[in-house]
């Protein structure tokens, strides 16, 4: 397992090939990676404030929890923060499983908790200004699946 | 104690974190406490509904007890992924 | 979309770092690898055999059905055939959508069909002779959630 | 009209394709024919729920009519993926 926070960018190619090399019998590998996007149009950069003491216990805990629901034969999680222009990769999951049911509900998983619980607030600043991103009503319902 | 505030909510307090001395037993107590200081607090504190928060960094709600505790986290619902 | 059938090994990494350029404006990006696993622990080789004339339409109509349905940015679909050893990839998907519902839905929904209705046939060649692997029941039922 | 086999079937068949001059009006009238020819077609066509067609490389079904094709293919259902 490998779980990082880090402001630095990551490069989703090599990272997904590492976690893919001695994954001792699994057959289903998924891969989930979220990118700055500009929804309306005005978008300069997503800023991303964590809780340095929390954010990677919370991300650990997670993990490990996905690990032994889904028995994965291992996981990664990588969760940038600070300043991240349009394009640019935020953070990336990856699962590993005998099955492919297994790897994609745990990949799931992981999205929706590090959407909801996980300690992480984006911010949108745009030319006329920044907003905080509001939780979305949906990412709350997500996680009622996993109950 | 440090009470440590992420997001909107530090940008309304207009600090990152405070050093408090509380003899509060729960989470709503200190928010009461919090909220008399100054204006600045009842603005960040006026809706519970929209504050999250972390007792000694896991997540918690305001009817925990503080005994023991050294770090108590204010913050809006999170946003990650 | 770019839909590959070939019998050469594919680098993942590379192939999901040219997929991540140029997705115009898609926020989440959901890869699959499927790996040739040993489960009963006397596996030598897969052999992948395929329906020449009809798998790369096949593929594409899948393709395009999912790209339609989730309303894609892009999606990807490489698929092995010949020879495999332990440890190789045999084929992945990719699919990249504004939010990441759509491309978890759509990339199971490539998977499913993938293993149930595009014209490959598996046969696990194993120290002790060959056997064509037998499609489950629970790969068939799986569609039924697309209906 | 050329009639592919692949996997079990081709191996049952000992063959991979035939060329065949026929006048079976659906895919079960084809089959039919097959399995009249020799034992080792009986054998490949022994329990058609195992077995899957396509016609002109459209997955189909074993009443569909043949008017007009030009490639029926046999196989046991597909494990790909």
């Amino acid at each position: 397992m490998r779980v990082a926070v880090q402001s630095d960018s990551f490069d989703f190619a090599s990272e997904a090939a590492a976690f893919a090399q001695d994954l001792d019998g699994a057959g289903a590998v998924v891969t989930f990676t979220g990118i700055v996007r500009d929804v309306s149009g005005g978008l300069e950069a997503m800023e991303i404030e964590h809780y340095p003491g929390m954010t990677q216990s919370a991300l650990t805990a997670i993990a490990e929890e996905a690990i032994e629901r889904w028995s994965l034969a291992d996981a990664l999680v990588i969760h940038r923060h600070g300043r991240l222009a349009v394009g640019e990769q935020i953070m990336m999951v990856a699962t590993a499983a005998p099955h492919r049911g297994d790897a994609f509900e745990a990949a799931e998983f992981l999205m929706d908790y590090l959407k909801s619980r996980a300690p992480f607030w984006k911010k949108e600043i745009t030319r006329d200004g920044a907003e905080w991103v509001e939780a979305r009503e949906d990412d709350e319902t997500a996680l009622n699946r996993w109950k | 104690m440090d009470v440590l505030y992420f997001a909107w909510v530090r940008e309304r307090i207009g600090a990152p974190k405070d050093k408090i001395e509380t003899n509060a037993a729960t989470v709503t107590e200190l928010v009461d406490e919090l909220r008399a200081r100054e204006p600045r607090y009842e603005a960040a504190f006026a809706d519970l509904s929209a504050l999250r928060v972390a007792v000694d960094q896991e997540l918690s709600d305001f009817d925990a007890p503080l005994a023991g505790v050294r770090e108590v986290a204010f913050f809006p619902p999170m946003t990650g992924g």
